[in-house]
């Protein structure tokens, strides 16, 4: 449970923070300097704050297309994952990732790559090393957490790995956002209607769903789920409700597309993480407009300094192309 | 009334799902996508609305599963078409296509057999970076018992995609993303070329250029400019790999002496060798030179344009090339400027805007 | 719910039908001339026997490595598959096959395969085809079984073939034959402690789990079910609970290996579905050793002059090798 | 002391396994039926009881989910060798091997590595049918990024594997069922092959017989009978595929002229292709005649004995092939004579008494 002030502050500033990224990247996105796919999370910031809000740096984590937010909240190097868009030699990846493939192995962020469901028994192989190693009375396991969406529970791979998880009780963390569309294609043409944390539970799971749009409730959903994962219980599986709001890919909104049913986007606009969160500060008397406008501005600041700091870097030299195929 | 239109590969493609569904009651056409407003690239636009959502449909994100159903429904009577908007999603349904698929009639003695057809699009360009931009013809095109095509004319993708449609055999229907936007004369009428044999697509007595899929339009490009210098490239499009029409290129050998072959996958991973070898054991002797291969390198594309624009070899390659093999160096920096296009490396066309 | 004595005798012929037919050909693989991987069903019987009693030849079943049982129970040649285990010509694949391929396409066993889980897909692919007819009030859908074990169910593909078959609601009845085992390996290996049926049921299929050696309880579940897929309320999954008696693979027992806990072939011997039902038949008067023993007789004579036919088989003609790659 | 023994190809793994785990704490070992009582043909026998249950062991029937739970374990400090029994399930894994397992290390740009072996099984034999006895070395040999290598003889299964499990990159390890039993030298200390390379297996000045993993045995066969007709065959071992030595054999051909290449798969399944056509590109007009290349017929094996018997060339045909390229044919019924064997054609040796 969210105890203090301080802690949803911060969860605020952690949504706010990726919000603004991901706008940012939107409007630079426009000028084609970007040459990489890129999946934005705008609307969905709650489930990542809320999530990393538990987990250190000893503790990792697997993403996957849509993974900025999963980054940041990681504590992933923002100045890097520009660069990396960008297709520069200091980008996270070299430049040879893009928005689908990041890494920050100091924050504790693994990998993100696009093949959907391709992380999944990564993040669960990442776990059963942890489970191998000594277990520490005080601290627990260290615990890995992959976020996925709701298309990615189709794969059987993702089955594959609750059995195998389930089995060897490892200290994993499955995220299941479920924004209930899988590129334009909605949950109800992809899956029949039942409740996906539920055959998490029936695979032998500890698991739970909740509004993935309400960081107070993520927050408090994964500190269970994670606090059980690190003592042992073995593996949790969260299913998260929210939306995206932009493009399934790229920096536009496409709401006339008409895949979406009319005012659906409305609603959840309505259900902005970051507008809930607010309200919730500023009604209890929490927070101050002064004290909001200095968060845009340090914000703004911040990430100014960073697209600067990623506009000056370099172009990998062509003949680097060749490295690195083997260790 | 000869039914003749010029139209681009993927408006081809999209009248022959279109006439395929007339004419195939039992005919569906399902993948990720295909009835969504983007209709794979506008290859499915508007046929589902024309014969309804049971017959043209979307899919859970199950490669292997929908794999091994549309098996299933093909046993049952149906003739699906199954689209992947990436080769690399295939990779997931590996087992269904080569343990299922491919032997099923001969496993059962010919008492049964699988229409089916699988529709994959390879391509490059925009960052799609390394697991989104494989060229993996040669891993499909080893399977005995899967029919493997990749045509390049619009022409060849209207009647191979029907034909395909029509065969009751598995079908691997690979679409080079950058061929789409390209237009060509489709003649309906055309009679039937049953999946089968190579085409040449200019002729010329200089040097053969045998080349796969998207090549062939680097090829053909190289081809109309060594022209201007009274060099006349034969240009032969290996549209079928199975199995490689390795007559058709001896043949053009016989008139030119030299072979060139052009690939659009990394060397390693090229079809071409087996093209070359089985020119060797066959019709060893034949050329005045060693031939040559132009293909990709051997790892992954990057993601950064700044590198993965030099990964891939085209047109000027191509010329340069076959500039040298014909002795005629000095026409080498003539000719590549004149292939030179001020088109960013990474784009298919002028109308592209990412971010696929 | 078997409600004549005819019934229950005609279940018991069936399986003892099946038993010694495996018996038989175990005793005559041991001369080697069978040369192919085969899978006995023995100990087993009841699943394949109560499943097909409600099955009609427009029905078609699908099965896996383990396929005679299937095979027999659904009114397959067996002289045909005699001869396919010798690798002649009048196999019911050509020879091409051996036990781990079978087909009678006039019986409505479409097929058996060995890749585990290969025919799972299949067998909905099939389903649906079968949806897609016009629906006749009179007589329902077409229904279509696929028989596969536990370790089957780890396959990612079974899951996602559960997934589709509820999205479609297809008439596809899923037979699990839980032996516990998966070659050597026991379930507690290989899966968590929970049930089967149970992740089947989560993922919005009707399902339910039985003792598999009682061949009344497999009968009454099979009744449901595909009375239940028959009239278009969609997916069925059984759970049946049983035990192969000899060997994975080959014609013996081997006890002796060890992997089995020490008394537990003893245990499920002692269940054996034939046995229990052959005592009910006799407990109830609804049979005497007379007609038991004509049953005998009767059997013997068919399975003797089904080995000389198939003995008498053709070898295939060497050329005939490359025929049929395509249609 | 050199520690140098006489040991089965089996045997060889199972030591390299051993003293792989004695050395490599990271190390475990994971398979279908690696700690059951019949230990993958006796190669990870008494393991588990050496190592315990936590290091050795078996694991659910989820090829892909296991691939890609052995490339995070990798990833976390683990060094896992994964065991299946035949190469056909490794088709269930198709995604995890290629997406993630080869291309990881370049995908993130060296800053990660997955340190993982996948053993898989080859063969042929006692009725395995269309979906148990698959070659499908060419589909793996062709993805940049993997390591891939079929050890024939004792020495390298034992040096490869142990090298394959202290390689930082996916290594995969392909061994021919009908290998196991044979015998060979094992010498501890002989510094390793790094994986790459050709093996000169007999020298000779007539011809060259490249040959991949079993058919390297039946070039053996054939070169030991043509050696008793005074014609020294050299037998060059093509055992790593990832890159192809075609140094070696360009040098073996510079000595005799003469080129032979046999393979265990399907002929456009065959990874002799690449070899060839590199040998063509680079080396044109080395050889007095074409190359021959003797391969599988390019179906699937059926089951039937009667069949599949005549779906395997081996020593006699590649004997007879040499002879008629070295102008002898009228030796070619003795030499076929002797080479005839009155075991089954379905069984590896004596010992073996099915079902598998
Ligand atoms: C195996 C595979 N199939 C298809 C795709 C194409 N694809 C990319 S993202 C995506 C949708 C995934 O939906 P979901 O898992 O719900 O994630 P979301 O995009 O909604 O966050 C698809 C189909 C892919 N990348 N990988
Ligand atoms: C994909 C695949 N992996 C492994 C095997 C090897 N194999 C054959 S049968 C079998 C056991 C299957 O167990 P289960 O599904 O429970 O069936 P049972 O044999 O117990 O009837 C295994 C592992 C295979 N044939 N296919
Ligand atoms: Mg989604
Ligand atoms: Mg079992």
């Amino acid at each position: 449970m969210v105890q203090t002030t301080a802690d949803l502050k911060q969860l605020y500033y952690q949504m706010l923070r990726i919000r603004r990224i991901e706008e940012a990247i939107a409007k630079r996105y426009r000028e084609q300097q970007m040459r990489c796919p890129t999946h934005l999370c705008i609307g969905e910031e709650a489930i990542a704050v809320g999530v990393n809000a538990h987990l250190s740096v000893q503790d990792k984590i697997f993403s996957n297309h849509r993974g900025h937010g999963h980054y940041l909240a990681k504590g992933g190097d923002l100045r890097r994952l520009l660069a990396e868009l960008y297709g520069f030699a200091e980008g996270c990846c070299g430049g040879r990732g893009g928005s689908m493939h990041l890494t920050d192995l100091a924050a504790g962020f693994i990998a993100s790559t696009p093949i959907v469901g391709g992380t999944v028994p990564l993040a669960a192989g990442y776990a059963w090393a942890e489970r191998n190693k000594k277990f520490d009375t005080a601290q627990g396991f260290n615990v890995v957490a992959v976020f996925f969406g709701d298309g990615c529970f189709e794969e059987g791979v993702l089955h594959e790995t609750m059995n195998f998880a389930a089995l060897k009780k490892l200290p994993l963390l499955f995220v299941c956002e479920n924004n209930q569309y899988s590129v334009m294609t909605r949950l109800s043409e992809r899956q029949p209607d039942r409740e996906i944390y539920k055959i998490a539970a029936a695979h032998g799971l500890q698991a739970a769903s909740g509004d993935g749009n309400r960081v107070d409730e993520v927050f408090t959903l994964a500190e269970t789920a994670i606090a059980n994962a690190r003592a042992g219980h073995g593996p949790q599986f969260l299913e998260l409700h929210t939306h995206r709001w932009p493009e399934h890919c790229g920096p536009n909104e496409d709401d006339e597309l008409g895949y979406r049913p009319p005012g659906e986007l409305a609603v959840w606009k309505q259900r902005c993480p970051l507008l809930r969160t607010r309200q919730a500060l500023l009604d209890g008397g929490l927070i101050n407009d002064a004290e909001l406008e200095a968060m845009e501005n340090s914000l703004a600041e911040e990430i100014e300094q960073a697209f600067q700091w990623a506009l000056q870097c370099s172009r990998p030299v062509v003949s680097s192309m060749e490295l690195h195929l083997y260790a | 009334m000869r039914d003749v239109k010029t139209i681009s590969y993927g408006e081809a493609i999209r009248e022959a799902l279109d006439d395929g569904l007339a004419q195939y009651p039992e005919m569906i056409l399902i993948g990720e996508g295909v009835p969504d407003p983007k209709n794979i690239f506008a290859t499915t636009e508007g046929l589902r609305e024309k014969y309804g959502a049971e017959r043209v449909l979307d899919m859970p994100l199950s490669e292997n599963g929908m794999t091994g159903i549309c098996i299933g429904a093909a046993l049952g009577g149906m003739r699906p078409v199954l689209v992947h908007q990436r080769i690399d999603f295939a990779l997931l349904s590996v087992d269904q296509i080569v343990n299922n698929a491919a032997k099923w009639c001969y496993m059962f003695d010919g008492l049964q057999c699988v229409p089916l057809v699988i529709r994959v699009i390879i391509g490059r360009g925009w960052g799609q970076g390394p697991q989104h931009s494989q060229s993996l013809q040669a891993m499909f095109a080893q399977v005995p018992g899967l029919r493997v095509v990749m045509p390049t004319t619009a022409n060849d993708a209207y009647h191979f995609m029907l034909d395909a449609i029509a065969d009751n055999n598995p079908v691997l229907f690979i679409e080079h993303r950058w061929l789409h936007h390209i237009n060509g004369e489709v003649d309906k009428d055309r009679s039937r070329d049953q999946l089968v044999g190579a085409a040449v697509l200019r002729e010329g007595r200089d040097i053969t250029l045998a080349a796969f899929s998207q090549m062939t339009i680097e090829a053909l490009k190289a081809a109309a400019v060594l022209a201007e210098h009274g060099i006349e490239a034969e240009v032969v499009d290996m549209r079928c790999l199975t199995p490689l029409d390795t007559d058709s290129v001896a043949e053009s050998i016989g008139k030119t002496g030299l072979l060139l072959v052009a690939d659009c996958a990394p060397e390693m991973a090229s079809i071409a060798h087996n093209l070359l070898s089985k020119l060797f054991l066959s019709h060893y002797g034949m050329m005045r030179q060693p031939p040559r291969l132009i293909a990709y390198p051997n790892h992954p594309v990057p993601t950064s344009p700044f590198i993965a624009n030099h990964y891939y070899p085209g047109a000027e390659e191509i010329a340069e090339a076959a500039l040298e093999m014909l002795d005629k160096r000095p026409l080498t920096q003539t000719v590549k400027a004149k292939l030179q296009s001020d088109l960013a490396k990474d784009l298919p066309d002028r109308s592209f805007a990412g971010p696929f």
